[in-house]
């Protein structure tokens, strides 16, 4: 058995403000052995995050650590000084950061960035720590050249592995990696997960891994951890997890997440509508170029957003958009919206051009017909106006029901959403609800003008997972009620797979695939199809290994 | 720390000014231009005045100085004259033995030159010489021949106050008009430019001055002083020895301070200023109301809260002080109109069918109010604090009169053109007060409203008075010139075009640590202000090293 | 890098815009005012002038008359020369002679004021930030709000009457002492220190609280970011992370103000150099305006503009060097 | 509106602030007195006893250099002072929000042209143009509070317009459009109450900027120095020597009312700054948990209770 490199006891952590503390670590106790992935898993806010920063005492004010202890090598970290602290960190226990552009100083080079830590750590001369760097870079495969560069001047993928190589500078026995791989898309996060298991090959590092998606842990951790509000419920090793764990919240967790390979198996969707594409499509896009102009007067660049796009949607009927960030599926939800206008093509409502019909009325009919829903729950509504206004203000400006009825519409749709009783919800503030409870106010909102048309962008990406089911169930309920088309904008091939009557596969700006859910998912034709499904099926990783 | 830093500083600064002047390398330090930086101009015929201040009073010298003290002509580059031919020939007679700085014999011909370069040159012509002049001629060596065009006897004050440029120095600049003349060559007592720097110049003295052992004071220093409270401030520590500020409560902040060498003398100019009242308002063109206005003014409150008591209210004809001499005998048993007197002030107007409301302000028969603005210089503090006072007084009988400032510009534009009801303002100056009635009473000057007048802004004149200016004009006879000037003051007193306020001073202060004989009250041999031009030049001569 | 050169000669092209609506003001403003501008001169000069004495003298004066667009473009023209006309205040001397004689001064005093203002305000701005909650903290910003709160003119009086009157620590007016000879040389230059000693420190004093509160700002915007929480994580020295992590990013909002007020010293020391005397751009300014000296006030409006403008295409460039994403 | 909106928080967060509310107390108390007090002093611009007499009973701030009780014309300089301020606070935020607002939202050509203007007046230097427009019009509280805005707006149409394009992109907006809201709607009930904190700080901030420059303006002798207001007090001070005569009561009273009306503006700003941003509160109440003299020192503090 091997030894435990480092054991949190009783860990307590307080955030200190005006009113009452915020306890936001309480009473958190593991052990990580040596070798080891131990894999910490909750949702946004839970305290994953400041359980790892207490470990190297980074923790910002107003936080203070008010209990426990953490052991690394038989020294109890909350008990060192100053500088004893100083000389532990990066040593002995490093970090890559969640998002590697926001790690990452932007006014300084990066060779700026991992020179300062052999200079301070092994009092090298300068010359040696640029050598010394040369070679971590190349260890993360990036070319030496780039020690010259700023981080805006590398990709996602580069700067993620940068963060990477200077975390591993001084081969320390722990790395904590705090959602390394969130920001990027699933093909990228492949290799660079990938390059992790690869260098902890050579290095021999002990990993602390933070990921809310568990989906990832279960892929590649050891031991898991799963944390909710504070408190870790449970600690097992990724096999019994997988199982579904001793709590009930792992085991939600766990049946929250989908998948785009083996059987849909989820009981409670609807079966996709395939029957319904007859007649006129109610809306019709036509050979759609987005060219959007980029920088000044003088150094003009175009971006090609969207290029020679087609789609048909025929009323009730529910199309996902499969892409990854940049694919221009955004672009498409803005043309539709007409928050842009395209550069060439037609966008037809009911077989009449947008193009030609500009006056007022009509585009203020067509914001009745066409509705959205954003991803961002927390943005998407105005913090200073309840959830009676953002109801309010469409219906009456549509005239859907007479002023008399409109706070019973209102309850009604809100309870519709499952927001009940609906009185209560509409008093409610957006920063008095949950994300998933502000979604729901979304959607009603969207729903609010029944409208033919719904454009869903990613409405569950920012969500926690425990609660990204519960929304795509409404919509896809909703549809059913209310004979609304949906276009779902997703990365995620697998929830699109839950929902969508149709899928199409955007790459950058071009559509390469579409086809029927099942049918797409089972047989894709296109590589770039197929690598989507398998970073989204069980066990990818350690087929990706296999295949290496 | 502070200490330290305050000790070294404090060290410093000795180190800096351990090099004080040595009482006979002092040089006389004077205040008379209000400046941030100097600029280098010595163009005495500058039209715009813009010339360093002893250019045309130390540098370059007149033919004669007309003294206000004594009220006589002292001779200076010239030694006598004589009118000929009916007034219409005026006849120069020249010092002699007087030389250039640069060493060149001083000519008659030096000052038909300049003469005839005013009239070259149309844009010299501030005093507007050549309206009235045919020709100037240097007949010889010591005489010079000005032929007039018309009989105009009063244009002698502009021909002898001229500065007299070089002839040989002058007839090779192109543009006199716009020539900075940075190197001057003059016949004054102070020729040389030792030293000009932004903040600072000196002018030494000449070497060649026709004065014997004059002047005794080897250079004038002249600093740089944005504003009245730096001059006091240097006034007080030392470092001016004469200035020409306006400086409140001057005994308390400077003669007290320092009684044995701390002097001023604020003397009396022999003018007025005025609270103009435009006669072209319905209800100002009578000289009943102009005058009713006048009796609720209190002066003496006007000059204690304007002038700091500097000066006293002005006398009924306009003309006091050095002037006064000019009053005929039965002025006493004339209207004293000028006397603070509300009761008979509100009876006139009372009588005149202006009566008050239940507000206590007067209304005309239809109902208006009687209200007027009052016009002043924006940043004139002693004529807007002037103009307050009479705001005030003239609430009390009634009146409403509002005090509004206007830029200098656009005060002189309202002023010219006619569109004002009450303002205070000066009056045109000369070595007689036929000038003052000229300008207050001559109908020539009168324009349109609307239309610039260069003078008798409140448009006040009778055929009488053009009659009587037109005989002065003609005579160089001091008993008729007397008698005009006699009842000139007649009518001004029966009409009321103006009302006067207060004499006006020129402000003068000396510091007597290094330099004696100034100018005072006991030894008046010309006013002690450097701001009296012509006279500074016997001051500049006279000034003893202590 | 010619993405750099683009970049500069865009914000030139922009600069140029502002010169030429700057220009245009310039030249509209005194016209468009009531009176005469010939009619004031001359009344101020209390002379009497025939009709053609005063044709003369518009024309030496420039002050032709004619259709404004006519004159408009030979004012344009003749400022592309250089040429900024005739002062009348200090008739005939040029425009450009006058305000030569005080640009440098004004450079001189105000520059280093502000220099020195920037540095300490933003240095302390960054400590305070560093050691929020302490006593420095606690102390300096409402202490300095408080200083920062009085007129400006009202605290340089007072210093000027306590410290230059009655104490006798610094002289009461100028630039240099009147004994000392204008060049290079030591006593001229310690002179010159000597007297901006007392302008410059009220000058700092009332402006340091505003560079030290919008450097405190950014750098807690900044301390709270991830890659100060990673450089803190990699072990460095406090010193190293607060200057060349925290500091170096916090600054370039702070530097784009600097460029602004770089500019504006020009014409902020208007109330310094009146109340001590100095001579230098601000004070000819007040006397041009008070003397109606509309061909001196626009040259002085010219060259602070300029200078404005000048200064602000230097921080473009400077800040083109300290933030590489404007190099992209 | 319901007792949890937003702005009701930060409202009850500033009267909590102590910077804030000190600020809110004083300020309010001197509008006050400056609209109230004047009823109950002495006419401010009669001539009543010895010029520049020491404080007494008669006159509690002494007189000034034409006889004229300073104590009414501190009060009575108030309320002219504070006009202009806050006219001019109000319209340089009005013009800004307009202006950049418009720019901010609508973008295109028409934020090029509009940032265009708002560029050229920030890199105008204002207080020389200041200096001149007062100089040429006629002096007046108008012609100040004219004056100050045109000098002064553009800086607040800079921020207003940045502020204005990081929301006029936010979902919200986004929503609103889509629901079919118009833009005058979205503006004015959507995106300016979420700027309310910017425009109200903007607001005292550019009040505290007028105060300063009028008073700086009219000490210069270009405002109308026949009103009374604390500039033209100082300039009537600064014109009777009242420092070299010693009376210092004639320009300490309201030398110290503008200093002390500015910081508690500026306090005030600090307490809405410190409301709206939290990050700005300074760790006092973290402080008051650890040991003595420990600061932020980059390592998180442990506070044990056995130690």
């Amino acid at each position: 058995m091997a030894k435990n490199l480092i054991s949190i006891k009783n860990l307590d952590v307080k955030y200190i403000t005006n009113k009452k503390p915020i306890h936001a670590v309480k009473n958190v106790s593991f052990d990580i052995k040596k070798g080891e992935i131990f894999g910490l898993v909750g949702e946004s806010g839970c305290g994953k995050s400041t359980v790892v920063q207490s470990i190297i005492r980074t923790l910002n004010p107003p936080a203070i650590i008010t209990n426990g202890y953490i052991k690394y090598d038989n020294k109890d970290i909350l008990s060192l000084s100053v500088s004893e602290v100083r000389k532990l960190r990066w040593s002995q226990i490093s970090i890559v950061m969640q998002s590697a552009l926001n790690a990452l100083n932007p006014v300084l080079t990066i060779k700026e960035q991992i020179i300062d830590v052999f200079i301070t750590h092994k009092g090298m001369s300068k010359f040696e720590a640029v050598e010394k760097s040369k070679v971590l870079l190349e260890l993360v495969d990036i070319n030496n050249d780039r020690l010259e560069s700023y981080a805006h001047e590398l990709s996602g993928g580069m700067r993620q592995r940068v963060v990477l190589a200077i975390a591993l500078a001084l081969t320390p026995p722990l790395i904590i990696m705090d959602e390394p791989t969130t920001a990027l898309d699933v093909i990228i996060e492949r290799e660079i997960l990938l390059k992790i298991l690869e260098l902890r090959k050579s290095l021999n590092f002990t990993i602390l891994f933070i990921t809310h998606d568990l989906n990832l842990l279960l892929e590649f951790a050891d031991k898991i951890g799963v944390m909710k509000e504070g408190e870790l419920i449970e600690v097992g090793i990724t096999e019994k997890i997988k199982l579904g764990g001793q709590k009930e919240y792992t085991k939600k967790l766990i049946s929250s997440i989908p998948s785009a390979s083996g059987k849909r198996g989820v009981e409670f969707f609807p079966e996709p509508n395939l029957s319904i594409k007859t007649g006129a499509p109610m809306l019709e896009m036509k050979n759609i170029n987005k060219e959007y102009l980029i920088g000044g007067f003088f150094n003009k660049k175009t971006l090609h957003a969207v290029k020679d796009f087609s789609l048909r949607i025929f009323k009730g009927e529910i199309i996902g958009l499969v892409g990854e960030s940049g694919s221009g599926k955004s672009t498409i939800a803005q043309l539709i919206t007409r928050l842009e206008t395209q550069t060439s093509g037609s966008i037809l409502l009911n077989g009449t051009d947008l193009k030609r019909n500009r006056s007022k009325n009509v585009s203020l009919g067509y914001r009745k017909k066409v509705q959205m829903i954003f991803q961002d729950p927390f943005g998407s509504l105005n913090n200073i106006h309840n959830v009676y206004h953002h109801l309010s203000r469409p219906i009456i400006r549509h005239n859907i029901v007479p002023k008399r009825k409109l706070e019973k519409y209102i309850y009604k749709l809100l309870e519709s959403v499952e927001l009940s009783p609906g009185k209560l919800f509409a008093k409610k503030f957006p920063h008095e609800m949950s994300g998933g409870e502000r979604q729901r106010v979304a959607i009603a909102r969207a729903l609010s003008v029944k409208p033919d048309l719904v454009i869903a962008d990613e409405p569950t990406s920012m969500l926690d997972v425990s609660i990204r089911m519960d929304i795509l169930r409404i919509l896809a309920k909703l549809r059913n009620e209310h004979n609304v088309a949906i276009l779902f904008i997703t990365h995620d091939l697998a929830s699109a797979r839950y929902l969508a009557d149709r899928i199409i596969v955007l790459q950058n700006g071009k559509k390469i695939e579409q086809g029927i859910s099942e049918d797409l998912i089972q047989s894709p034709k296109e590589l770039y199809t197929k690598q989507l499904i398998a970073a989204a099926s069980p066990g990818w990783l350690k087929n990706a290994i296999l295949e290496q | 720390m502070l200490k330290i830093i305050l000790i070294s500083l404090s060290i410093f600064s000795i180190g800096c000014e351990t090099k004080k002047e040595r009482k006979e390398e002092r040089a006389l330090t004077i205040y008379q231009e209000n400046t941030a930086s100097w600029v280098r101009n010595f163009n005495p015929l500058s039209t715009s005045g813009t010339a360093r201040w002893p250019t045309s009073c130390g540098i370059y010298e007149p033919l004669f100085i007309y003294n206000s003290m004594q009220g006589e002509y002292i001779p200076w580059l010239c030694t006598d004259y004589k009118w000929e031919d009916n007034n219409k020939t005026l006849i120069m007679y020249v010092r002699e033995n007087v030389l250039w700085s640069d060493k060149t014999p001083f000519s008659s011909e030096d000052i038909a030159f300049t003469f005839n370069l005013k009239k070259k040159h149309k844009g010299l012509d501030t005093r507007d010489s050549w309206s009235y002049l045919k020709s100037v001629k240097a007949l010889n060596k010591t005489t010079v021949e000005f032929k007039f065009s018309r009989i105009y006897v009063p244009g002698f004050d502009a021909i002898v106050g001229q500065p007299i440029v070089a002839k040989h120095i002058w007839e090779k600049i192109k543009d006199p008009i716009r020539f900075s003349n940075p190197n001057p060559v003059g016949t004054g007592p102070f020729t040389e430019i030792l030293r000009f720097d932004n903040q600072v110049w000196e002018l030494g003295k000449n070497p060649n001055y026709w004065q014997p052992n004059k002047p005794e004071v080897k250079k004038l220093k002249f600093p740089a002083f944005p504003s009245n409270e730096q001059v006091t401030l240097a006034l007080i520590s030392g470092d001016l020895d004469w200035a020409g500020a306006f400086i409140p409560a001057i005994d308390r902040v400077y003669a007290k301070k320092n009684p044995e060498f701390h002097k001023y003398w604020f003397s009396e100019t022999g003018h007025t200023t005025f609270f103009y009242t435009n006669t072209m308002n319905k209800v100002l063109k009578d000289s009943k109301i102009r005058k009713a206005i006048s009796y609720a003014i209190d002066r003496s409150l006007v000059v204690k809260v304007g002038m700091y008591n500097y000066t006293e209210p002005a006398h009924v004809t306009g003309i006091s002080g050095k002037m006064a001499k000019w009053h005929p005998k039965d002025i006493e048993t004339k209207e004293n109109w000028v006397k603070y007197n509300p009761i008979l002030s509100n009876q006139i107007f009372d009588d005149a069918g202006y009566y008050k409301n239940k507000n206590g302000f007067r209304e005309d028969k239809n109902g208006d109010p009687l209200s007027f603005d009052i016009i002043v210089v924006s940043g004139w503090s002693d004529w807007i604090r002037s103009a307050q006072v009479i705001s005030q007084n003239l609430k009390k009988v009634g009146i409403k009169a509002k005090v509004k400032t206007y830029d200098f510009g656009a005060w002189m534009s309202r002023m010219q053109k006619g569109e004002f009801d009450m303002a205070i303002g000066w009056a045109e100056k000369g070595t007689n007060p036929f000038p003052l009635y000229r300008g207050m009473m001559s109908s020539r000057y009168i324009k349109p409203i609307g239309k610039d007048a260069d003078a008798n802004w409140h448009r006040f004149s009778t055929a009488e008075v053009d009659s009587l200016l037109l005989q002065f004009e003609k005579t160089s006879d001091k008993y008729v010139i007397k008698d005009i000037l006699h009842k000139l003051q007649n009518i001004f007193i029966d009409y009321a075009p103006a009302i006067p306020l207060f004499a006006e001073v020129s402000w003068g202060e000396c510091n007597t640590t290094y330099f004696t004989n100034f100018p005072s009250k006991k030894n008046p041999y010309a006013p002690l202000s450097p701001n009296s031009q012509l006279e500074n030049l016997m001051v500049l001569v006279n000034v003893k090293v202590r | 890098m010619s993405n750099s050169i683009r970049y500069l000669t865009r914000r030139l092209g922009f600069y140029s815009i502002a010169a030429w609506a700057a220009l245009t003001l310039n030249f509209f403003i005194p016209r468009l005012m009531p009176g005469d501008p010939a009619a004031i001169i001359f009344a101020r000069f209390r002379g009497k002038l025939t009709p053609e004495a005063m044709v003369a003298l518009r024309e030496t004066f420039g002050l032709t008359d004619g259709p404004l667009l006519i004159q408009y473009f030979s004012y344009i023209k003749s400022m592309f020369k250089g040429d900024l006309g005739v002062s009348i205040a200090y008739f005939p001397e040029p425009v450009a002679n006058i305000i030569s004689t005080g640009l440098l001064w004004t450079i001189f005093l105000a520059g280093t004021s502000l220099v020195i203002s920037f540095i300490i305000g933003t240095l302390l701005g960054a400590i305070i930030s560093w050691k929020r909650g302490g006593r420095l903290d606690s102390f300096l910003p409402p202490f300095l709000a408080f200083i920062g709160a009085f007129p400006y003119f009202w605290l340089a009086m007072l210093s000027l009457y306590i410290f230059g009157f009655k104490l006798e620590w610094f002289p009461l007016r100028h630039a240099y002492s009147d004994d000392v000879t204008v060049g290079l040389n030591i006593p001229f230059i310690f002179s010159s220190i000597y007297h901006a000693i007392l302008p410059a420190t009220t000058m700092v004093l009332v402006s340091l609280g505003g560079w030290m509160l919008s450097m405190r700002n950014t750098m807690i915007t900044t301390l709270g970011s991830d890659y100060i929480t990673l450089a803190r994580a990699k072990g460095l020295s406090s010193w190293i992370v607060m200057l060349k992590y925290a500091a170096r990013n916090a600054i370039l909002p702070n530097f784009t103000g600097f460029g602004m007020a770089l500019g504006f010293v020009l014409s902020g020391a208007l109330l310094t150099e009146i109340i001590f005397s100095y001579p230098g751009q601000g004070y000819l300014l007040l006397q041009a305006v008070r003397s109606q000296d509309f061909p001196l006030m626009q040259g002085l409006f010219m060259t602070i503009t300029l200078a404005v403008l000048a200064a602000n295409w230097f921080v473009d460039i400077a800040i083109l060097f300290l933030d590489p994403r404007t190099r992209k | 509106m319901n007792k949890n909106s937003i702005l009701k928080r930060w409202g009850r967060g500033i009267i909590k602030n102590k910077k804030a509310s000190f600020g809110i107390y004083f300020v309010s108390s001197l509008i006050g007195l400056s609209i109230f007090g004047p009823l109950f002093t002495l006419d401010p611009t009669a001539f009543l006893g010895t010029p520049l007499s020491p404080p007494s009973l008669e006159h509690f701030f002494g007189t000034n250099g034409q006889g004229q009780d300073v104590l009414s014309q501190t009060i009575a300089g108030a309320r002219q002072t504070l006009l202009v301020a806050f006219t001019t606070g109000f319209f340089v935020v009005l013009v800004g929000a307009f202006i950049g607002g418009a720019a901010g939202y609508y973008g295109g050509k028409i934020d090029d042209f509009l940032s265009l203007i708002i560029n050229v007046f920030l890199v105008m230097p204002g207080l020389p143009l200041m200096v001149i427009l007062a100089s040429w019009l006629p002096p007046g509280p108008l012609t100040l509070a004219g004056v100050l805005i045109l000098t002064g707006w553009a800086w607040n149409a800079r921020v207003i317009r940045s502020q204005m394009m990081s929301l006029k992109g936010r979902d919200f907006v986004l929503a609103a459009i889509i629901s079919g809201e118009s833009n005058t709607r979205i503006i004015f009930v959507e995106i300016m109450p979420r700027m309310l904190s910017l425009l109200a700080s903007s607001f005292i901030g550019a009040s505290i900027y007028a105060i300063g420059a009028q008073v700086g303006l009219e000490f210069l002798g270009l405002g109308d120095v026949s009103t009374v207001s604390w500039g033209t007090n100082l300039y009537w001070a600064s014109n009777d020597l009242a420092l070299l005569t010693g009376s210092w009561w004639t320009f300490v009273p309201t030398g110290l009312s503008i200093a002390l009306i500015s910081f508690s503006l500026t306090l005030i700003n600090f307490g809405i700054d410190e409301v709206t941003n939290p990050r700005l509160i300074s760790e006092r109440n973290w402080k008051k948990q650890l040991p003595d003299n420990t600061l932020n020192n980059g390592v998180t503090p442990v506070v044990r209770k056995n130690g």
